[in-house]
């Protein structure tokens, strides 16, 4: 349950609207499901009050959308931010991404996002959410209405929550948070103590279900390039399509390191792989080596900060060490 | 679709015999592009250069593939070849056939198997290629020659000679370096101050020359032709200017007891001192850990009795940034240390000498006046045992000694015996050696002079060990020629120390980004036909910052790298490598990824307007490469994620391209 | 054995490369006991190259080598010629079926005072 | 049938200025090392892009090796330094996904370490040849 209301933000969008600090909002409304969520740009005051939706399944990241509405906008747009969206907002503003003098960011306090899939593999046939200060209350095709506790559908984005505070915002609704110490890296650590062999078999099972939508691409507010070098027939790794397996395995390790040491953990690739494949795993495995490699370092925290891989020391380790220093872990 | 000719070379027999050339060039008749396939004996022979140019207009060739030696060896040959031939010269790619196959392979199906995939990669690549043309760059007019050894003078002055103005930054308080300090030259027995000295004061006197005495160089940016190099100049708490170089402070100094550098230590110097009479520039240097005023602020005497005013405690280190178009290092060399060679007791005794404290002993302004006294007692030594080698060929332990000849030691070891005998007929002079090296003009006659003339008893053989007892040194050695354990009781040892580089050398590398070899010594561009040029352009080498030298070699490499530098210097332009990046702006996201990789500050960002396919315009933040500032090395383009940047030449695809042709 | 296994056996078990001397002459230069020996370190080093091993084999330099390791140390070009002394010597003392005693003769030789150790390590250096 | 001996296939990517020349050196010495390695030359190992090494084991490249100067001797001041960060992460992504770790190695090789550009090829093909043919890169996505 969220503390912040649909009605709050309302006011605040349609406030701003009014009095002419912003001449669109980026907000969320209802798709074709109660759960089924959907960013939209709202122009007038109507629209909103009669379009503009908060809940528990509002779980998308925002920022992203900055880089083409922005340009194309005359005033100012604004958008809300969860706390995790305001380390991409920052990370997209030390990267040039968008004007910041064409944004009102309002940032706003979050107690955690409901996971849509663990509620479908609760309850079937999901006709209304009622959103309860207790639980939240679904009404189903087949067994009426049935009590859902939030911990038990909250994301695992959310259960694994890097920081509650919010690193950027014109203004900030609800109560800022702090930067909390998860055990968001334990999945990692327990596949790193794998053997090799049962970690190929593990992510050979994961990423044998991609089906290459590129929703993971599209979602993530640190793929933003113009063009992208899967699009890009001159790239050399251009497949908008896998021709073969091979080349599936190729998309994720390369999109990985494409945004490695700028992905700022916020989970949209997870959150939106129609085939629940955990590529959040892979970003991870990239941030704990960063972090135990260069030292601690977090996308999108500051803006202006120097990526880990445009930057060295001169007593970096040795490629063939980083092996030795996960051994040691395992 | 490139008209691509394929050129296949023997190289005599160094190709043609480990790999099939007629296979290779039927073989890759076959591949995409390729209209023309042929091999002949010597591809860089004029009549080879001319095979091509005449096949390229009678086949209408626009691209070409030379499988052959390495690239580092031929390739601006061949890109000659095909700008004779009307083509641009970047469309020439060479399959290097020869030290990466035929060379490291021995059995003739390997060998022609690997050329084949090998001349693919390079077809491949060449479909690829593009026309280029090289950017250009202006040449700062001046030189900067660091170190102010016999290498940087000579350099200095044939630099500035030809009428290019020259800085020499030297660390010590005086240009001159090892030859200053040195006695006699071998083989002609010149005096070294006699031939030096002159050039020195020529230096001093040129009105092209200026010197930055104890000054370092601190940081060097910038490519050839355009350095901006920033010197230290040391605080001598004296200013250079004023000083008149009399020596009144000198005498005055108070604080006497400090080892004289000049002499190695034999005798001691006053806090202000000026190195040695001929010092250049004859300016007084206050060594501030040893004068009282600049640590305690008591005494003030040099200030006092200088007339000229010149004394100032006061004075800062100073900053100087300079532009340059060339850089010559000449770091020249040391003895190396003598405290891991315990057998030779060189720190038990004081009559264990090396051979650069030899020349001290025996130079009339040395410690003794140029008399030979043991510096234990004063006496005149009677026996005088040499070692040779001591430090130089020793690749047992890197922390002791060097695996390296150090060249000189035969020579001036030959020379100290001599001229010992020379001077006092009464002393026996034993020379151990291990093979004596007298590789030089009237070199190996001197040394049988000082055999045959002077009666120095040279024996084969090594010191095993000496022990100092009462007055005497026990000598333990072999004469391997007579089979026998040789027992010598020496008044005086004489240690012919390894040299290895100064130790400035390493950091001055990194600053140029010149490479060394494992023992810190300058690599040349190429060890036979670019001896003076270091593989950084507009960096050049100079004296036994190279590799151990002689006097003789070290000025004549002296006199070449200056004309190098002035081949330099003499042009107006210089017309870049083409080969560099460029970004794609319509790909560019502006993130400023490239900007933060790029070691030359090539790249920089500005707002533009694109008009979109949808008709409106956009203004988007967008990075653009210097071509004069971009060297090239394609860090930017891997770090761009959406690969808009991307270097010419070697472009993503071309890599791909290759990669794609030897794992088909 | 032959002339080219012996050469072959000695280099193997000293793990020594003649081929690094440079026939400075350090090792005899420094050796303390060369007055004592016949064939000087050196030598040693030259004879087992050339696979002149005959006349080490029945020299007594080899015993009287110290094993003190000045020539390992002091050699430049980290030659060890004394481990070429020691592999030497060994290839005497070691012959198969040659042992001076067998090892039924020993306990009544023992006093009691002589360590264990030591007889474990003679038999480990004595016996093939 | 007889079956045929195994010979990897193996790209080494070498930088111009030491790497490559180091090559060249090994060759000037006749050193020998298996004809399974195959040099590309780039200017410097940073302009080596991942990209490149997986699309060498996508098309059938059994190791990928990468040669550069060593740490601070770099003719371009810093390339290998981004080069080291660079795979170190991606080899640490390639050993997290199951990917045997020997197949990709870095090796700072100097212009005048000829007999180590020799010796490293030769190790190199041989734990490369102990490892068989590339199979997982190609296998990770296809076992349903």
């Amino acid at each position: 349950m969220q503390k912040i209301t649909r009605d709050q933000l309302i006011t605040k969008a349609v406030e701003l609207l009014s009095n002419g600090t912003v001449s669109a909002v980026l907000g969320w409304q209802k798709g074709e499901f109660d759960y089924d969520i959907t960013p939209a740009v709202f122009t007038t005051e109507e629209e909103i009050k009669n379009n503009f939706v908060y809940n528990d399944f509002c779980g998308a990241n925002f920022s992203k959308y900055l880089v083409a509405k922005t340009k194309k906008l005359e005033g100012k747009i604004l958008v809300f931010l969860k706390p995790c969206d305001t380390y991409s907002f920052n990370q997209l503003l030390t990267e040039h991404r968008f004007d910041r003098e064409k944004v009102y960011a309002v940032a706003i306090g979050c107690e955690g996002m409901a996971d849509v899939v663990k509620l479908k593999n609760k309850v079937d046939g999901i006709i209304s959410i009622d959103y309860k200060d207790d639980a939240m209350y679904v009404d189903t095709l087949y067994d009426g209405t049935v009590k859902v506790d939030y911990a038990d559908v909250l994301a695992e984005r959310c259960i694994n929550c890097k920081s509650k505070k919010c690193v950027a915002y014109d203004e900030l609704m609800g109560e800022d948070g702090e930067v909390i110490d998860s055990a968001r890296f334990d999945e990692v650590a327990r596949l790193e103590a794998m053997t090799p062999d049962e970690r190929f078999a593990f992510w050979q099972n994961e990423l044998s279900r991609c089906i290459r939508c590129n929703a993971c691409r599209d979602a993530c507010p640190a793929c933003t390039c113009e063009k992208c070098v899967f699009d890009n027939p001159n790239s050399g790794v251009e497949n908008k399509a896998p021709a073969n397996s091979f080349e599936e395995q190729m998309f994720h390790i390369i999109r990985a390191y494409h945004v490695a040491g700028r992905c700022t953990d916020c989970g949209e690739c997870s959150r939106v792989c129609p085939q629940n494949i955990p590529l959040h795993l892979l970003n991870r495995k990239f941030i704990k080596d960063i972090n135990e490699c260069y030292g601690e370092y977090q996308a999108g925290a500051e803006v202006g900060s120097r990526a880990p891989l445009v930057d060295y020391t001169e007593g970096d380790l040795e490629p063939g060490e980083v092996f030795e220093r996960g051994d040691n872990n395992a | 679709m490139q008209r691509i000719g394929v050129f296949v070379c023997w190289c005599g027999s160094n190709i043609a015999g480990t790999v099939d050339v007629k296979a290779v060039a039927e073989a890759l008749k076959a591949e995409p592009g390729v209209v023309y396939s042929t091999d002949y004996q010597y591809m860089c022979s004029q009549a080879g250069q001319n095979l091509i140019i005449d096949a390229v207009k009678e086949h209408n060739l626009t691209g070409l593939v030379i499988c052959s030696c390495s690239p580092r060896m031929h390739e601006a040959t061949f890109r000659k070849t095909a700008a004779a031939a009307g083509l641009n010269p970047y469309m020439v790619e060479i399959a290097n056939i020869r030290e990466q196959c035929s060379w490291v392979h021995k059995e003739m199906p390997v060998g022609t198997e690997k050329a084949i995939i090998l001349g693919k990669a390079a077809v491949a690549k060449v479909n690829l290629n593009t026309p280029l043309t090289p950017g250009e760059s202006p040449v700062t007019k001046r030189a900067l020659v660091i170190g102010g050894g016999i290498a940087g003078i000579q350099t200095a002055l044939d630099i500035a000679d030809a009428g290019f103005p020259v800085d020499i930054v030297e660390t010590k308080p005086t240009i001159g370096g090892k030859m200053a300090q040195l006695d006699k030259t071998f083989p002609t027995l010149d005096c070294a101050a006699c031939i030096l000295t002159p050039k020195m004061v020529d230096v001093a006197q040129h009105e092209k020359i200026r010197i930055f005495s104890y000054s370092e160089v601190t940081d060097v940016k910038g490519f050839v032709g355009n350095f901006d190099v920033t010197i230290k100049k040391k605080a001598r708490f004296v200013d250079e200017t004023k000083c008149t170089g009399c020596g009144d402070c000198v005498d005055k100094c108070p604080m006497k007891k400090n080892p004289n550098e000049f002499n190695m230590g034999m005798d001691n110097r006053s806090a202000i001192y000026i190195p040695f009479a001929q010092a250049v520039p004859k300016v007084a240097t206050i060594d501030a850990g040893a004068c009282t005023m600049l640590k305690k602020g008591k005494c003030g005497l040099c200030s006092k009795v200088c007339g000229a005013g010149a004394i100032d405690y006061t004075q800062k280190d100073e900053f100087i940034e300079e532009k340059y178009g060339a850089i010559v290092v000449a770091t020249g060399f040391n003895p190396i240390s003598m405290d891991k060679f315990d057998e030779y007791a060189y720190n038990q005794s004081k009559d264990v000498i090396t051979s650069l404290e030899f020349e001290r002993l025996t130079n009339a302004a040395g410690p003794t006046q140029g008399k030979l006294l043991r510096p234990s007692d004063g006496k005149h030594p009677h026996k005088i045992v040499f070692v040779q080698c001591v430090g130089s060929r020793c690749a047992a332990c890197a922390e002791k000694g060097k695996e390296y000849c150090s060249k000189i030691c035969c020579m001036y070891t030959a020379k100290h015996a001599m001229l010992t005998r020379d001077k006092y007929p009464d002393t026996e002079v034993y020379v151990f050696y291990i093979d004596v090296r007298t590789p030089g003009k009237n070199f190996d006659e001197f040394y049988r002079r000082a055999v045959e003339e002077y009666g120095v008893n040279y024996i084969k053989g090594m010191v095993g060990k000496i022990v100092p007892e009462g007055d005497v040194l026990k000598v333990q050695a072999s004469d391997l020629i007579s089979n026998k354990q040789l027992h010598i009781d020496a008044d005086l040892v004489v240690l012919a120390a390894a040299i290895e580089p100064d130790k400035s050398a390493r950091p001055l590398a990194t600053m140029l980004t010149a490479s060394m070899d494992t023992n810190d010594f300058f690599t040349e561009a190429h060890p036979k036909l670019r001896p003076v040029e270091s593989p950084t352009a507009g960096v050049f080498l100079s004296g036994a910052c190279q590799g151990p030298k002689d006097i003789p070699e070290t000025v004549s490499q002296a006199g070449a790298a200056a004309s190098k530098v002035i081949g330099l210097l003499c042009k107006d332009k210089l017309t870049g490598n083409p080969c560099i990046a460029s970004a794609n702006e319509m790909m560019c996201n502006g993130c400023s990824s490239c900007e933060r990789v790029c070691p030359y500050g090539a790249i920089t960002y500005s707002d533009k307007e694109f008009r979109m396919p949808d008709r409106t315009t956009q203004i988007r933040r967008v990075a653009s490469v210097n071509p004069a500032v971009c060297q090239g090395c394609g860090a930017c383009t891997v770090a761009c994620p959406s690969g808009a940047m991307d270097l010419r030449g070697f472009a993503n695809n071309q890599i791909m391209a290759e990669v794609d042709a030897i794992c088909k | 054995m032959n002339k080219k296994n012996l050469r072959e056996e000695i280099i193997l078990r000293s793990g020594v490369n003649p081929k690094k001397c440079m026939k400075c002459g350090k090792c005899s230069a420094t050796c303390p006991a060369y007055d004592e020996m016949e064939y000087h370190p050196h030598q040693f080093v030259n004879m087992v190259d050339t696979g002149d091993i005959e006349p080490l084999l029945n020299s007594d330099s080899l015993y009287k080598c110290l094993t003190c390791f000045a020539c390992v140390d002091r050699c430049p070009r980290g030659v060890e010629p004394a481990k070429l002394v020691e592999a030497v010597r060994l290839s005497v003392i070691r012959k198969q079926g040659e042992n001076h005693l067998t090892a039924n003769d020993i306990p009544a030789l023992l006093d009691d005072e002589t360590p264990q150790q030591l007889l474990v390590s003679a038999f480990r250096k004595y016996t093939k | 049938m007889q079956m045929k001996e195994y010979k990897p296939l193996i790209v080494a990517f070498c930088c111009n200025w030491c790497s490559y020349a180091g090559a060249d050196l090994a060759g000037n010495n006749r050193l020998n090392y298996p004809a399974d390695v195959k040099i590309i030359r780039v200017p410097c190992s940073c302009r080596v892009n991942p990209m490149f090494i997986l699309r060498a084991f996508q098309r059938g490249a059994d190791g990928v090796i990468l040669c550069g100067c060593h740490p601070g001797d770099c003719h371009y001041t810093s390339g290998n330094y981004y080069t080291r960060r660079r795979m170190a992460m991606l080899f640490s992504m390639l050993d997290y996904l199951g990917i045997e770790r020997e197949r990709t190695r870095v090796e700072w090789v100097s212009a005048a370490e000829g007999a180590k550009f020799a010796a490293t090829m030769n190790d190199f093909v041989a734990q490369v040849t102990a490892l068989g043919e590339n199979k997982r890169l190609e296998d990770l996505r296809c076992k349903r």
